[in-house]
């Protein structure tokens, strides 16, 4: 028998290219004749082009073109977001692009080029703009409606009745209810209220979103960073106005995206159109000031939260109301949020108001557990607040909240498909020592002050219905093809398991194929959401039977008998009890290609995704090809949940805090690599902590720019920034609806840490919450010296 | 015009092989030549396309002010172009002048600090990220401090020693070399100057557009340590946001000297509240001839922040000054 | 050249000869043109000027002495880049924020982003391609497989130079001093867990080596 | 030579920030241009010594030409005149010192003695004896033809001032005026106990054009008071210079260069004095 590979460490297939320097991502793909483009950005937050003089660059030697906004389809779905525009919507924003011989060359025609803009009136902060009389961030209005965006205002009375530090709640544009809240707050033992505020902040992936483009027989060959390979030609090819099968997406590597390029980015379209236009290859490099616009940021929350509780800590009235800061495009984290909220507290009434707000800062998406990590991170704390009160251990409240298998989800209330909620709890609790560390809350040694302090946080974890295609080459290795991309965590790989464990085969025997649609991929999920480990452990599972299937009945014909007779394992079909009789992979794919027909792609499964379709009709007379479809099914949302616990030292002179300690426990099904597993949970708690210490955004509110646009502004945190030895388990409890058993995890984790830090923060400051997001040192210290604070409650982005 | 990022403007290139020749080319260009260290706040200038010198002279080459030398009168000389890393690990500076080891070795990372010279942390510019954007500020040579206004974004500004402008100082060893009474050695086609550190700084009252009294044309090349003093007790903090890469929010920088329990001699410096490294004269006053208790550092905090002012979103600097005073004295090693 | 260079890429898996011979070529094509700068209008004006320094520059990269002709203004990481051909050093920001442009310069760690490449003449510069020696992996690599270091890894190259430059400071650094000395390279994936198991296997591969 | 600093505002548009300080050279170099000109060009009207003793009858002895708070004005302005200039030129020019604080109470205490000028023009004196009439214009083109050597006409005797310091009052008047007002705005701008910082009162256009003004104001005064100096010193305008310290003039110097139909002066310096202001 091969060694079963899941719940094994491998070392990914990727690896070795990735520390010789030999993996290429977008910017390491040089073309004969390659030409550099570089972008103008509005300099205004909002305005109007009125006229570009492009006379001077043009007649500048080695200029070979400009791209105008006009000359790109106009994007008419989702946001409606073109990769350039001539109504900037922020500053930053692209407005036009020039190739030339050279990037000393565009630049200096860029610098060369005039374009005359009517700056139009700006907002940074939503609720400036919910005023009547305020700014709206859009021509068009500032909040979405049906057909695009709206205007709404608010009364003058709705503002002076919150005061300057509450939120001022008018009428939202989504609302939705569990019973009924009031009548639950009137039977409440503890009510806790608080204003609650979370910032936005830019992804700043590694890897900026640089993109080459260039055209071959009618082809678009584009290299770009994508975490999804075979879904970014779809908007790839919306945004060059060409078809579908016209695009070759190659993005073997993608250095970082956390939700910022799901399926490719608006800003693909530059390189691909222009180079279209002046007929040479294009290198459009994004810089890190660049990335910082264009390269999306998390929508940040203005919000109030009034909870009541039972006095054994059972949550029974949530009131929730969030002004979401949408960016100038939109985004849908507020929703989520709210969602999110019942998978961790399950309330048992609730009420849910929203407003989503456009505001003139760079455009939003979603980032890593999206609407997720911000609710955690701002409710945690408040709920704290009432332990604390109650007189209810902290961790014993969340688990009296937490939902079991029978729990539900968001406003219909549906059901998970499984729930270790209080198992991970209690694993996390033994891992870091809840209580004997949670004794320590309080202690002083010198001018440090220890805190302790927890957060749960679940997030959407799976989909289902995609396809898995593999292939048995003559050369006896299992081809697993992945249409999804390689964004580190590690899946391309790790969902190829799923298929070599039902085909029981060596691991050194599987070849995964990736990163070029050119290479055949099948129909996949978008990598985002946390999806691709439970879809594509699905599809490639339900494609090894299929396989297997195949296997058995070829050998049946090859050698005889019925297909039930063979057994597959160790890279050989072969009759059970006898192993000697039977064909090796090798021999298998030989006969396939000889047979064709069904063994090697000739006949095709209805139930497959036209890409998957062509991409077995590409793969046809290959070697043995088994594609199938997930269709195992999936009777209720995919979750998965991450506790993570901190211990603090507060410097009560310095307001400085330090993690000294960290353990992380999840729920997230059946571990398939443990190590990634634990290295993609402390990641994501990593940058969560840093999303609530230390990492910011801040715009002058004058001129509406930002300043924040470099790392060390910026601050995501380093290497000396997070504990050195965090600690990691997984509850490793299969999810009973999905064969291989196994949940996402990229996103969730990140709003235990940010919760875990918020909290154990306040804990370190006697309780007191600031419910706001980053806490960096100095608001710390105002509050402990008691010194006015340096901003409003309600304030983002100070 | 549009503002591009990232792309170095062409310049021509010199690398002199000694002080002589660089100051030459220093003259020859004048405001239009640009002298290059380490590089690490020049790149930022170039990469932003705000400063666009017609010729760089690059240092690299010039051996005889790099690296670190017994002084005359028991101290050391340590060339401008000595490398932070250099100074932070040597056996003398650890051993002599641990206040100095201390701050070097907390800038940025160890990369920057392995390129990064002593004296381009000394001259380097400030970090107003108004003034960094390449805004017409009155230090650009325009006629507004952005960093300023009511709603201004100023949480890492000044809360003393303002003028107009109101950046601060970011240096972390500066603040150390006036603790310890360095001297700094200017030279120009006109010859050699040496100032005390605590004069090498100017504020914005004196000019707005320079950080120290170097003027175009001088080369900032020695800094030289005096022979370290008996029984003296010193004090490094720096605060930041991370713990790599960031400029101090506040840093404090101090030297006591303690016979008997009680302080005898003090210096006391407080950078990144100011345009220049505050030296705490008052409080050293204050000090001397007390014990460094909790209550002689109380005392000490209180006098370093009076009359300091806060501007919108730096309150905190005022709290964060007076108790790194405090510990300066109270915890001094 | 370069179309092959691709199709070669796309059919994946290289062979180390086939990505010598790439880079070589790369090499030779792009110190003819000259990538970034391949001077149009913006640089003819720039003619040196008496006692300035000399475009063509030899390099002493990886142990090769490679002959490039760099502009003055031209950094080390588009030089190794777009002139020779050597893309492992990658550019995360380009400030000397990120490290993902880290080489060794004589040994020491650099920002490659933010140094000039006439600065470094005379000097060896290492970069993440010269790190095995003759197709057996420098200990640093090997401990990354090992360890199954780095998600997206784009800022691993950055990172094993810096464990490389870290090692020859501090042979068994502990857990805390590699921290530190890794301190100056950013991880967005937040990896830097299993980036510490890397540094710490390495130190223990390094000195079983030796 | 560039006449304005411009630069980019925050948003990339083109706008001023100031007057170039190139043109602080090109104020000293015409001053020093016209001093050495009319030094070399006009000659000195030596006294004649010849008046008409008819009108000398009941005259006294001396004749007041400035009251005591008109020459505590004069005087208090031209301190706080040479204060501003000082603080506001010599660090552009490379002498630096702390200047602002210095600079912007110099501005006060010059707004406030234009403030007590302004009243006491208006309130004690005649205003009118400042105004330029026709019969001043007469007397300007006569002694300007006379200057240049075109007539030998005499020129007109003048009243209280004669054109030519009328006229360098009207123009003095509206570079202070000009630097007084823009100064007043611009220390909206700047930390000061008087007036709450408000950067962003006007666009930064508007505003760049207010320290345009300041500058152009500022410049001019640097000639005018370069001029202004040199016909102080100038022989034979000395007497008026020391009338500005003591406060009168003799007889003869009044009937010289005065038309008392046009200046009637009633009673003695003594009286005045005494009577004070």
């Amino acid at each position: 028998m091969a060694e079963r590979t899941i719940g094994t460490d491998i070392s990914p297939p990727d690896l070795h290219a990735k520390i010789t320097g030999r993996a290429r991502y977008a910017e390491d793909f040089h073309a004969e004749g390659m030409a550099f483009a570089k972008l103008l950005l509005s300099p205004m937050p909002h305005a109007r082009v009125r006229s570009v003089d492009t006379s001077r660059a043009e007649a500048m030697e080695g200029v070979l073109g400009i791209l105008r906004a006009s000359e790109l389809p106009r994007p008419e779905q989702g946001t409606r977001e073109g990769a350039l525009s001539d109504e900037p919507l922020y500053e930053g924003a692209p407005i036009l692009a020039v190739a030339a011989v050279d990037e000393t060359t565009a630049a200096a025609a860029v610098e060369a080029i005039r374009v005359d803009l009517e700056p139009l009136p700006f907002v940074l902060d939503p609720l400036d703009s919910l005023r009547e009389g305020g700014p709206n961030a859009r021509t068009d209005g500032n909040v979405p409606g049906e057909d695009g965006p709206t205007s709404l205002k608010w009364p003058d009375s709705v503002f002076d009745e919150a005061g300057p530090d509450r939120l001022p709640m008018g009428e939202p544009t989504a609302e939705w209810a569990i019973g009924d809240v009031d009548a639950a707050f009137a039977e409440a033992d503890v009510i806790v209220e608080e204003t609650i505020v979370h910032q936005s902040v830019t992804h700043h992936p590694m890897e900026p979103r640089s993109c080459m483009a260039y055209w071959q027989n009618g082809k678009l060959f584009l290299h770009g960073s994508t975490q999804s390979t075979e879904r970014t030609r779809g908007p790839v090819a919306a945004m060059a106005g060409i078809d579908v099968e016209d695009v070759v997406m190659i993005g073997e590597y993608c250095g970082g995206g956390f939700g910022s390029k799901i399926a490719g980015v608006p800003i693909m379209a530059v390189p691909a159109v222009l180079s279209r236009k002046i007929g040479r290859p294009v290198m459009l490099r994004i810089t890190r000031y660049e990335e910082n616009y264009i390269g999306r940021a998390r929508a940040g929350f203005q919000g109030w939260a009034k909870i009541g509780f039972r006095s054994d800590g059972r949550m029974t009235a949530l009131d929730l109301y969030l002004v979401q800061d949408s960016g100038a495009y939109g985004a849908s984290d507020f929703f989520t949020a709210g969602t999110v909220a019942t998978a961790s507290y399950q309330p048992e009434n609730m009420r849910f108001r929203g407003v989503p707000v456009y505001t003139n800062t760079p455009p939003r998406s979603a980032q890593r557990a999206p609407g997720g990590a911000q609710i955690v991170a701002m409710l945690e704390p408040v709920v704290d607040k009432a332990a604390r009160e109650l007189g209810v251990d902290r961790l014993e409240i969340r688990k009296v909240n937490a939902p079991g298998h029978d729990g539900w989800l968001g406003p219909n209330q549906g059901p998970f498909t499984s729930a270790y909620v209080r198992e991970a709890l209690d694993l996390g609790g033994e891992l870091f020592e809840w209580e004997g560390r949670s004794q320590l809350s309080g202690r002083r040694e010198g001018t440090r002050v220890t805190g302790v302090g927890m957060g749960l946080s679940p997030f959407t974890a799976g989909s289902n219905g995609r396809d898995g295609l593999l292939v048995i080459r003559p050369d006896g290795k299992l081809h697993v093809h992945q249409g999804i991309g390689n964004l580190g965590t590690h899946s391309i790989a790790d969902t190829a398991r799923a298929a070599s464990d039902v085909l029981d085969l060596d691991w050194d025997d599987v070849v995964v194929v990736w990163g070029d649609t050119s290479k055949h991929l099948p129909f996949s999920t978008v990598q985002a959401g946390s999806q691709t480990t439970h879809a594509h452990t699905r599809a490639n599972h339900a494609a090894g039977e299929a396989m297997v299937g195949l296997l058995q009945e070829l050998a049946a014909l090859e050698l005889g008998g019925s297909a039930t007779d063979y057994r597959v394992a160790d890279g050989r079909v072969f009759r059970a009890g006898n192993r000697a009789a039977g064909l090796s992979f090798a021999q298998a794919a030989e006969r396939a290609i000889a047979r064709g027909g069904k063994f090697s792609g000739g006949e095709i499964p209805e139930d497959l995704h036209d890409v998957t379709k062509g991409a077995v009709a590409g793969l046809a007379g290959e070697g043995l090809i088994a594609a199938a479809k997930d269709n195992y099914g999936q009777p209720g949302a995919v979750f998965t949940w991450v506790a993570t616990f901190a211990q603090v030292e507060l410097d009560v002179e310095t307001g400085e805090v330090e993690i000294v300690d960290l353990a992380s426990a999840t729920d997230c099904g059946t571990v398939i690599h443990p190590r990634s597993l634990a290295a993609q949970t402390n990641g994501g708690v990593f940058q969560g902590i840093g999303m609530a210490k230390s990492q910011r955004w801040v715009f002058d509110p004058q001129w509406g720019i930002p300043f924040t646009k470099r790392f060390y502004t910026a601050r995501p945190p380093g290497i000396l920034d997070v504990p050195l030895s965090p600690r990691f388990a997984a509850v490793n409890e299969p999810d009973p609806h999905t064969p291989v058993g196994a949940k996402g995890i990229g996103e969730p984790p990140v709003g235990a840490g940010e919760a875990a830090y918020a909290c154990a923060v306040a804990d370190a400051m006697g309780g007191l919450c600031l419910c706001r997001t980053p806490l960096t040192s100095d608001m710390i210290l105002a509050e402990l010296e008691g010194r006015p604070r340096p901003y409003g409650l309600l304030d983002t982005h100070v | 015009m549009a503002v591009i990022r990232d792309m170095i403007a062409p310049f021509e290139l010199y690398q002199p092989a000694g002080v002589d020749d660089a100051v030459r080319l220093m003259d020859q260009y004048g405001d239009e030549g640009w002298v290059l260290a380490g590089g690490l706040d020049t790149f930022d200038w170039f990469k932003d396309r705000i400063k666009r010198p017609a010729a760089v002279i690059d240092l690299a080459a010039v051996d005889e002010i790099r690296g670190i030398a017994e002084g005359g009168d028991g101290g050391l000389d340590i060339g401008a172009m000595t490398s932070l890393t250099a100074v932070a690990e040597h056996a003398d500076v650890q051993s002599r002048y641990p206040l100095l080891a201390e701050a070097a070795g907390l800038v940025a990372t160890p990369q920057i600090r392995n390129q990064g010279t002593l004296g381009g942390n000394i001259v380097q510019d400030t970090r107003c990220w108004y003034y960094r954007s390449g805004w017409p500020c009155y230090r650009a040579g325009g006629n507004i401090c952005y960093a300023s206004t009511r709603r201004a974004m100023n949480r890492e500004h000044c809360i003393m020693g303002a003028d107009r402008c109101v950046a601060v100082n970011p240096s972390d060893t500066a603040p150390a070399l006036v603790a310890l009474d360095a001297e700094m050695v200017v030279a120009s086609s006109s010859g050699e100057r040496t100032y005390a550190a605590a004069d090498f700084f100017i504020g914005p009252d004196i000019d707005i557009e320079r950080m120290t009294v170097l003027e175009p044309g001088d080369l900032l090349t020695r800094i030289v340590l005096p022979a370290p003093r008996e029984g003296a007790r010193w004090y490094f903090e720096k605060i930041r946001d991370r713990k790599s890469w960031d400029f101090s929010l506040v840093t404090v920088a101090s030297m006591l000297q303690v016979q008997g329990g009680v302080i005898q001699d003090a210096r006391v410096v407080v950078n990144s509240i100011a345009p220049y490294p505050v030296r705490m004269g008052a409080v050293e006053a204050a000090i001397r001839g007390r014990e460094p208790s909790e209550e002689t550092g109380q005392m000490a905090g209180e006098i370093a922040v009076e009359g300091a002012r806060a501007l919108r979103h730096n309150d905190y600097k005022i709290a964060l000054t007076r108790n790194l005073v405090k510990r300066s004295i109270r915890d001094a090693a | 050249m370069l179309d092959a260079e691709i199709i070669q890429s796309r059919r994946g898996g290289f062979t180390r000869r086939k990505f010598i011979k790439g880079v070589i070529a790369a090499g030779a094509t792009a110190s003819a043109a000259g990538y970034l700068f391949r001077s149009s209008g913006v640089l003819a004006p720039m003619l040196s000027a008496q006692g300035a320094v000399e475009r063509l520059v030899t390099l002493n990269v990886n142990g090769q002495q490679r002959r490039v002709d760099v502009p003055k203004h031209e950094t080390l990481a588009m030089t190794l880049r777009y002139q020779l051909g050597l893309t492992g050093t990658k550019l995360g920001c380009d400030r000397a924020e990120c490290g993902a442009c880290t080489v060794l310069l004589d040994g020491v760690t650099h920002y490659g982003c933010s140094i000039l490449t006439h600065t470094v003449r005379g000097r060896e510069v290492t970069t993440i391609e010269g790190l095995e020696d003759d197709g057996v992996l420098h200990p640093v690599q090997q401990a990354v497989i090992d360890e199954g270091g780095f998600q997206c890894a784009f800022c691993a190259p950055g990172f094993v130079m810096s464990m490389v430059g870290m090692l020859d400071k501090n042979p068994a650094p502990t857990r805390e001093e590699a921290a530190v000395l890794l301190s100056g390279n950013l991880c967005r994936c937040g990896d830097y867990d299993k980036i510490l198991n890397t540094a710490m296997r390495a130190a223990e591969l390094s000195r079983s080596r030796a | 030579m560039e006449f304005l600093r411009r630069a980019l505002n925050p948003w990339g548009e083109d706008v001023p920030i100031g007057v170039s300080w190139d043109l602080i050279w090109a104020a000293v170099i015409i001053g020093a241009v016209f001093v050495v000109v009319h030094a070399l060009m006009v000659p000195k009207k030596v006294a004649t010594g010849e008046i008409d003793e008819s009108e000398a009858k009941g005259l006294p002895e001396k004749l007041q030409r400035h009251t005591v708070g008109a020459r505590g004005f004069h005087w208090s302005m031209s301190a706080t005149m040479f204060a501003l200039l000082i603080t506001a030129f010599f660090p552009v020019i490379g002498i630096q010192f702390p200047w602002v604080t210095i600079h912007w109470i110099a501005g006060v205490l010059l707004i406030l003695t234009v403030i007590y000028h302004i009243y006491h023009v208006f309130a004690k004196q005649d205003f009118w004896t400042m105004w330029i009439d026709r019969r001043d214009v007469e007397e300007g083109k006569l002694g300007l033809k006379a200057a240049l050597g075109q007539s030998d006409a005499e020129r007109p005797r003048a009243g209280k001032y004669p054109v030519d310091q009328k006229m360098f009052h009207h123009v003095a008047m509206i570079a202070t005026l000009g630097a007084v007002v823009t100064g007043i705005l611009m220390m909206f701008r700047i930390d000061n106990f008087l007036l709450p910082m408000n950067t962003y009162m006007f666009s930064d256009a508007t505003w760049g054009w207010i320290y345009v003004i300041h500058g152009v104001c500022g410049i001019g005064l640097i000639f005018l008071v370069i001029a202004h100096v040199y016909f102080a010193i100038r022989p034979e305008k000395r007497w008026m210079t020391w009338s500005m310290i003591n406060g009168w003039i003799d007889r003869d110097r009044y009937l010289e260069n005065h038309d008392p139909a046009r200046w009637t002066v009633d009673g003695s310096s003594q009286r005045a004095e005494a009577e004070g202001d």
